[in-house]
């Protein structure tokens, strides 16, 4: 696969490690009266999906970038890639 | 050696003769054969025996499809088995072996599996071999296996090497051939990036094959200027003798070069073959199309070939299969077939043509709305029973026949992304359907576009189309004029028969087994591949899928379309397993990291030992000792009774910085790390999320906003991207930065009662290194051996007064060096891993062995350190249900008794309980002989085991037959107060 | 039972001296009825056997299978074909251990060769670390009834010869060998299965894709299927890589994630390779068919996909392992590459367990352990079906042990999913 | 007490140098190096700082500003790789008192191997060890990319036929491997 690095342009997946489910973006406030349910959520459930799939690649053999990258897990076709620190930015969180 | 069958003309080099032998045979050819063409050329019709009837079979095709002649190439350790001769260019020299008989092609023993071909039908072994159970492995099993398989490997390693690659460009064009060519050339006068493949070692396609003219020259001429002309344009690399066998997401195409498999060896440092990965904007497919036979009884003898690869012989290799050839077609292929053969002399026994309308012939007698119904012959095909038109039967004596049943586009690279393929009615034949991979274009007879010069102008329009998706501007260039002949054909699948009539040739399936699976209710594709191994042979059924499908289309009374087809999968060719290797094999799989005084401790004679990626000193012999405990024994006791030095440049070592490091750390530690002061060290534990212990290590605060975080060797690769993680997807409002320093600095232990004296001999006298003034747990910058820059760190693995002193790693060697000068006087002894795992158990630190990733801090006895005072990734999770139990696993120190010894793996057991699943109570996770304290010792986790110390247990090891008695107690064997450290 | 002639030797014999006109369907093909006591989602090797065992072992005689394709179009029919009973945690091995046994007996239960060929599975180890582990991990087996020996380099060179001892990155220092591992012909599992369940009365239904549960009040009442609504008492889901779109449908969200693992087959070869062996110190593993192939494979290609294709990274690296690990087999070419689609479940260990909707089952996540569990998948989960009681050996696959903090984590790689 | 001697990062007292076939393979032994990384929301300083000490833009992502003698890799989001030919002795500390608190300095001398390759078969050798375009790329471009699983900085000196590649400094032995053998196989 090619990743289209938003700084980069196209670099081989190779370069890459992939996390997993944007979702663990998401990171629930420890705090909370429900953190043991809503870590649990967090850590453990997946909506894998069978289509559009925004997931987290690491760029390890490269300029060390987490990136957001939106694919379809069907066809492989990436739809988007976003740097992670400017979607979590833009999320408004922290 | 006279080449009996050679003919006149024909694309070879007479002026350069080669000589190879052919199961010990010697034979001659030239240069520009292949070694089928040469075989042919020499009259050698049987060349291999089927795979599971041992019947004798030819060859067939003239392509990279050919699935009867498979040959053993080659001797000694480059043995390579299951070679396409049709594929194999000849070079002078060359041993080829038939393979799968014995003891000889000509008599096989084996052949007698042909006899019995009514019990040997498709999945008969699924029926039986299941009396009595035992047997199975023993008797049944093996002999299947000793009959199955076609070559056999050498059993030695691949002496030749392999290369990997990597090229980019704007279009990929894939084959040679009309179309490939003509893409090319519009690209390339276009200015664009452009690399073309073919897997032929010229270009022409199939245009070196026939005779017709482009452009007013032979179709070959004009195919050898088309490719000068490429090879001319500097934006232009053509690749002969490069197969692409895969795409991949993206654009990824994987093209094998067979760089030196026409040579006798690869020259010195070159490798047999390359596989590149091309990454291409844009291809085009222009593979061309593969000629199908038709089924009839007794089909596969030798001498029955593919009516195009007999004129391919003919025409470019000048090898003529037989004297007298007769031709059984359902197209007008035939006809032209008929035409070459006799333009070359050769004689026409007749064209049987299965359409009724069959065009007249002048060229020899036409038997039309006939087929061939059975063949016969001893080795090879005498003659042809014919059934006429009438009804009536003729024999016909012939050496060979030459079988045209139309043309399947090679679409097998359309479906590497589970594209399905669709069924073309007025060619009888898959086209490319949904599903072809994105950027892929298909030009010509890849496509069904048969003409060369539709092929020609198909080839120019789809790189035009592709060039202009790049934004590429092109005027159209005119199409060199070409035949334009239009394919007529009326499909014959097979011919109904009594006897056994051949599918796949390679995996001996004939329509039979098809009408088997069929009864049998294997009817879906994958079914009835699976169950007859219908296309499972190394052609991937390019020469069999279709009649396949037909055949069960007709049983069903389905049409073939919806019968549907089997997924082509890559490689598209056969393809060394070698060759996706490369160059990362044996000691080259992985790259090898050097510790600093790697080279001054192989000059000591140092025992290494691979640790992950570092090659590290294991242990240093020294004269007389014969066994390595004594030299470990050795090392441990001079580092307690005075001092050691270990190389210790592996741990991971990432430099923090900005003003939120603090906090930072805070966050992926469980334990606090803001309130540490600048100059202090501190040990800290790292969770996953999951609440289960990641990595531990200690970390320095260098000054207000800068820390030096050390990590476990094993996980520093993966401790720098969970802090990236952390950085940049969940904090990065932080100001926080990352670098990693662990190659930047030669880091030693120093260990012992006289460290401190050794240090205070290499670091420059302004810096007070004293108790008082640099006390355990200190750190600070400091300068060695006349003002090296140096940081030194006041921490200890190994229980003792210890330190760890770092410099620029180009100073390391020098360093070591110096630090065994100055301990000199206090016999100051470099240790390897063998004793450092020895020290840290004998204290009762933790490493790799115990944090196994189901570990929590509260097993490891550190609860504490999980602070609640604030988020730290894990401690959520840590405090689920089952992993807060009051009888979870604890660690603790093992002593073995009565001279038994503590083994790692060993399960635990209580004293007096059975040995069972239900009793077992934990495990040993490291061992060691502590010559300290005289005992086999240990490190292990047990249920309750903090409550335990002071408890015997039983450490049960059947794996190995052996148990063992042992004390449960502290993990800290040593100093358990900590005064060693503090001294 | 349902009449039907057996398989034999004699049967061979007398079919082929009779022109294999009496060969009947290994299966029918039944028009879907209405209601039945349990459908089984899923025509897979896990969905057939467990409903050959519903039928044979629980005395259920009405089951139906549905599948969306053609039976054993999943990963039954796309694995590398080992069996082997090597786990170390006590939630794992007397299941595989369980399954082990179910194996061999297999062929004369169901009166089907699946070429169960025990020749032993052979994992090499390169450290004392590693070697430790697997020391205890074969203490693991032998406690719970399994058979392993420990080799070290010496045994093991006298075993396996042409390994690469000596000039590896990493050297080999010996292996964990379980004699009673080995490799089963893998589609002829589903089709054994297949042909037994249909014999005592299941109605195996091809293209028959299920769309929706009919759930009410909390309960399960059947599915909704391309085929219309068919009722069942109970529904067990068995849908492997298709877990996650399958219970979506009925709300759930699972600890899952789909990924792809490759897997690569060599031309015919005369034997050489002889058990199963699997590199310590990288990605490969291999054995060799009957037929001759070099069936091998890897680490899965570590992202979510249902495209059941892999791309070139992994294919670089599991032929980097092979070469390194035994250079001999340079020279033979890999035919095809395929993959499959492995439901990665957050521990590495699979589930099977009652749902929150009364009357609805699920067995998965599987990862790509799935094969040599398939026996045993089907007996615990038809043991659940018709028991609503875990299996003695499968009481640790329950659906809320992350919630509790009950991992079954061999690796102890944690809640990601393409580590395991 | 003597001072130490500094080995290369091949283990010699003097760098290596050799030339195969078309290529010129030298280790250089004596650039120094530092990390410079900008503080959250310090860009203006951090521009000017660079503009002022440096004397040259910031480099683009991908690219390396600079001089012959004195460069700025860039090396990741607000990550920067300062490279300085010879003599520039504690150039790690001199930017850290230049830049102040707008930046994290790092000495990265140490950390890296360094081999520039030079010779008109160094496209047909890149080829071999590289995905990224060599043939693309032009004097001033820099990419970090694997060769052989070794992550790697290849600067583009002199478009086609010079470069530089930085590699893991414990992993130099490897890499000089890799880069060797490429150069004989062509």
């Amino acid at each position: 696969m090619i990743i289209e690095h938003p700084l980069l342009g196209p670099r081989d997946s190779q370069e890459f490690t992939c996390l997993g489910d944007a979702s663990l973006l998401q990171r629930p406030d420890a705090s909370a009266d429900d953190a043991a349910e809503t870590f649990f959520d967090y850590q453990y459930l997946r909506d894998n999906p069978a289509g559009t799939h925004r997931e987290l690649w690491y760029h390890e053999m490269g300029d060390r970038s987490w990136l957001v990258v939106t694919r379809d897990t069907a066809t492989h076709e990436i739809l988007a890639v976003e740097l992670a620190s400017d979607v979590v930015t833009a999320g408004g969180r922290s | 050696m006279t080449q009996v069958n050679r003919l006149d003309g024909g694309l070879i080099d007479r002026e350069a003769p080669l000589d190879f032998t052919f199961d010990g045979r010697r034979y001659g050819g030239f240069a520009g054969d292949t070694l089928a063409s040469a075989l042919l050329a020499n009259g050698v019709r049987l060349v291999g025996r089927s795979f599971k009837y041992h019947r004798p079979r030819g060859i067939i095709s003239a392509g990279s499809e050919e699935p009867n002649a498979l040959v053993e190439l080659r001797e000694g350790a480059r043995r390579e088995p299951n070679s396409r001769a049709t594929m194999t260019e000849l070079h002078d020299g060359l041993v080829a072996r038939s393979q799968n008989r014995f003891p000889s092609l000509g008599f096989d023993l084996m052949g007698i599996n042909d006899r019995f071909s009514a019990f040997l039908g498709a999945g008969f072994y699924y029926k039986t071999f299941m009396w009595p159970k035992a047997f199975w492995e023993r008797v049944y099993e093996p002999l299947i296996r000793q009959a199955a398989g076609l070559g056999a490997l050498s059993g030695d390693p691949d002496p030749d090497v392999y290369d990997r690659g990597f090229r980019h460009c704007d279009l990929l064009v894939i084959g040679a051939g009309p179309a490939g060519l003509m893409a090319a050339l519009t690209a390339g006068r276009a200015g664009a990036e452009v690399i073309l493949v073919d897997e032929d070692f010229c270009a022409g396609g199939r245009l070196t094959m026939e005779r017709e003219s482009v452009g007013g020259l032979s179709g070959n001429e004009w195919a050898a200027q088309a490719a000068a002309e490429l090879a001319g344009l500097p934006n232009v690399r053509v690749m002969p003798r490069s197969t692409a066998i895969g795409i991949f997401d993206h654009g990824i195409y994987s093209v094998l070069e067979r760089v030196s498999d026409h040579l006798p060896v690869p020259r010195a440092g070159t490798p047999r073959q390359i596989l590149w990965r091309v990454y291409a904007k844009r291809a085009i497919l222009a593979a061309g199309a593969t000629e199908r036979l038709i089924a009839f009884d007794n089909n596969d003898r030798p001498g029955i070939m593919q009516a195009g690869a007999m004129r391919a012989y003919v025409n470019r290799w000048a090898a003529a299969p037989a004297e007298r050839i007769a031709i059984f077609t359902n197209n007008d292929d035939g006809h032209r077939t008929a035409a070459d053969l006799a333009a070359a002399g050769v004689e026409i026994a007749a064209i049987i043509d299965s359409r009724p309308d069959a065009p007249a012939s002048n060229i020899a007698e036409l038997f039309a709305g006939a087929v061939v119904s059975n063949s016969s012959g001893r080795r090879g095909i005498g003659h042809v029973t014919l059934r006429l038109a009438d009804g009536g039967r003729k024999h016909l004596s012939c050496g060979a026949l030459a079988v045209s049943g139309g043309w399947n586009p090679n679409v097998h690279l359309t479906c590497h992304h589970r594209g399905r393929p669709q069924w073309q009615e007025d060619i009888a034949a898959f086209i490319p359907g949904e599903g072809v991979p994105p950027g892929l274009a298909v030009a010509g007879a890849a496509r069904g576009i048969f003409s060369t010069a539709s092929a020609l102008a198909d080839g120019r329009d789809q790189a035009l189309a592709q060039l202009a998706e790049l934004g590429m501007k092109v005027k159209t260039a005119p199409l060199p004029e070409a035949d334009d002949a239009p394919v007529t054909i009326t499909p014959l699948w097979h011919v109904g028969g009594t006897k056994r009539a051949w599918l796949d040739q390679q995996n001996d399936v004939t329509v039979k087994d098809v009408g088997l699976a069929h009864q049998e209710n294997f009817r879906a594709v994958e079914h009835l591949k699976r169950y007859t191994t219908l296309g499972m042979a190394g052609d991937q059924g390019r020469t069999s899928n279709v009649l396949g499908l037909a055949v069960m289309a007709e049983l069903t009374g389905k049409t073939i379309a919806e019968t549907g087809t089997t997924i082509y999968r890559p490689p598209y060719t056969p393809t060394p397993i070698a060759a996706f290797a490369g160059r990362s094999v044996g000691r080259d799989f992985r790259p090898t990291r050097l510790p600093p005084s790697h080279h001054w401790a192989a000059e000591q004679g140092a025992v290494f030992v691979e640790a992950g990626s570092w090659l590290r000193a294991q242990w240093f012999p020294r004269e007389g000792e014969t066994h390595w405990r004594e030299s470990v024994d050795r090392e441990v006791l001079a580092t307690r009774r005075s001092v050691g030095v270990c190389d210790v440049s592996t741990l991971g070592k990432i430099d923090i910085q900005g003003s939120d490091a603090g906090a930072f750390l805070d966050l992926v530690y469980s334990n606090m790390f803001s309130t540490l002061p600048v100059g202090k060290t501190r040990y800290g534990l790292m969770l996953r999320e999951d609440g289960m212990v990641m990595d531990d290590g200690t970390t320095a605060r260098l000054g207000e906003t800068h820390y030096l975080m050390t990590t476990t060797t094993a996980n520093a690769v993966g401790v720098y991207r969970h802090l990236e993680f952390v950085r940049q997807c969940l904090r990065p409002d932080m100001d926080v930065q990352l670098i990693s320093a662990t190659d930047s600095w030669a880091q030693f232990a120093v260990a012992g009662p006289n460290a401190r004296r050794v240090l205070q001999v290499v670091v420059d006298p302004q810096h007070d290194i004293s108790n008082e003034a640099f006390p355990f747990m200190a750190c600070g910058t400091i300068s060695v051996c006349g003002g090296v820059m140096a940081r030194l760190f006041r921490i200890s693995f190994s229980g003792e007064l210890a330190y760890e002193i770092a410099v620029p790693s180009r100073y390391g060697d020098a360093m070591i060096r110096a630090l065994m000068a100055a301990g000199d006087a206090y016999d100051i002894t470099p240790y390897g891993t063998e004793a450092l795992g020895v020290m840290r158990v004998e204290k009762g630190h933790v490493t790799g062995n115990e944090l196994n990733g189901t570990i929590t801090a509260r097993n490891l006895g550190m609860a504490k350190m999980v602070s609640t005072k604030k988020d730290s990734i894990g401690a959520v999770l840590a405090g689920r249900e089952a992993l807060v139990a009051e009888d979870g696993l604890c660690l603790v120190g093992l002593q073995a008794i009565d001279g038994d010894n503590v083994t790692a793996g060993a399960h635990l057991f209580a004293e007096g309980t059975p040995v069972d699943p239900a009793h077992d109570e934990g495990y040993v996770t490291s061992a060691a002989w502590s010559p300290h304290i005289g005992a086999s010792i240990g490190l292990g986790f047990i249920a309750r085991g903090a409550d335990r110390h002071g408890e015997m247990v039983r450490l049960m090891n059947p794996l190995e037959g052996r148990s063992a008695r042992a004390r449960i107690c502290s993990p800290h064997f040593i100093d358990p107060e900590g005064e060693r450290l503090r001294g | 039972m349902r009449k039907m002639g057996g398989y034999s030797g004699f049967r061979i014999l007398r079919e082929g001296l009779t022109g294999n006109r009496g060969w009947r369907p290994a299966w029918r093909d039944p028009e879907p009825q209405q209601a039945y006591d349990f459908v089984i989602v899923g025509g897979g090797g896990h969905g057939l056997a467990t409903a050959y065992y519903l039928a044979s072992r629980y005395g259920e005689a009405s089951v139906a299978v549905l599948e969306k394709g053609w039976i054993g179009g999943g990963n039954v029919g796309r694995n590398t074909t080992i069996i082997r009973s090597n786990y170390l945690l006590p939630g794992n091995e007397p299941f595989y251990e369980f399954s082990l046994q179910l194996w061999e007996g297999l062929e004369q239960d169901l009166n089907y060769n699946a070429m169960v060929s025990q020749r032993g599975v052979y994992n090499l180890y390169h450290s004392d670390g590693q070697r430790d582990a697997y020391r205890r991990r074969g203490n693991a087996m032998i406690l719970h009834g399994a058979d392993a020996e420990l080799l070290d380099a010496a045994q093991l060179r006298a075993e396996i010869p042409f390994l690469n001892f000596d000039n590896g990155r990493f050297p080999i220092q010996g292996a964990l060998v379980q004699r009673r591992g080995g490799t089963v012909r893998h589609d002829a599992v589903a089709w054994g299965y297949a042909r037994g369940a249909d014999r005592r009365g299941v109605d195996i239904i091809q293209n028959c894709e299920v769309t929706g549960f009919r759930i009410q009040n909390g309960r399960c009442t059947g599915v909704e299927t391309s085929r219309g609504f068919i009722a069942a008492r109970k529904v067990g889901c068995a849908v492997a890589g298709s877990s996650s779109r399958v219970m979506q449908a009925a709300g759930m969200r699972l600890p899952i994630e789909s990924h792809v693992l490759q897997a690569f087959v060599s031309e015919g070869l005369k034997p050489v390779i002889p058990g199963v062996v699997t590199y310590g110190a990288g990605h490969f593993y291999i054995s060799q068919s009957d037929k001759g192939g070099l069936v091998f494979g890897g680490d899965i290609d570590m992202y979510n996909s249902y495209a059941q294709r892999g791309n070139l990274p992994v294919v670089e690296d599991v032929c980097e392992g092979g070469m390194t690990l035994m250079p001999m087999i340079g020279r033979a070419r890999m035919v095809r590459m395929w993959g499959g689609i492995m439901d990665m479940s957050m521990d590495g260990s699979p589930i099977i367990d009652r749902t929150p909707v009364d009357g609805l089952y699920f067995n998965g996540g599987w990862c790509y352990g799935g094969f040599k569990a398939t026996p045993a998948s089907g007996y615990c989960f038809a043991h659940l079906l018709a028991t609503d009681t875990p299996h003695d050996t499968a009481t640790a696959f329950r659906l809320d042990r992350f919630r509790r903090g009950m991992m079954i984590d061999e690796k102890g790689s944690g809640a990601q999913p393409n580590l395991h | 007490m003597a001072s130490l001697t500094a080995i290369t990062a091949l283990g010699g007292i003097t760098a290596y140098d050799e030339t195969i076939g078309g290529i010129r393979i030298a280790e250089i032994a004596d650039t120094c190096l530092a990390s410079l990384a900008m503080r959250r929301g310090r860009m203006a300083d951090f521009e000017k700082a660079v503009g002022k000490v440096l004397g040259t833009d910031l480099p683009a992502p991908g690219q390396r500003a600079g001089t012959d003698a004195h460069g700025v890799i860039w090396m990741g989001p607000d990550q920067f790789l300062v490279e300085a030919e010879t003599g520039a002795t504690d150039l790690a500390g001199r930017l850290a008192a230049s830049f102040g608190a707008a930046a994290s300095i790092t000495d990265q001398s140490d950390a890296w191997v360094r081999f520039d390759i030079t010779g008109k078969d160094v496209p047909a050798m890149l080829e071999r060890l590289s995905a990224a375009d060599t043939r693309l790329m032009q004097g001033g471009a820099a990419v970090r990319t694997p060769v052989h699983h070794m992550l790697c900085v290849l600067v583009c000196r002199d478009a086609y036929i010079g470069f530089t590649i930085y590699g893991p400094r414990a992993s130099a032995q490897s890499l000089h491997h890799a880069l060797t053998t490429a150069a004989a196989s062509l």
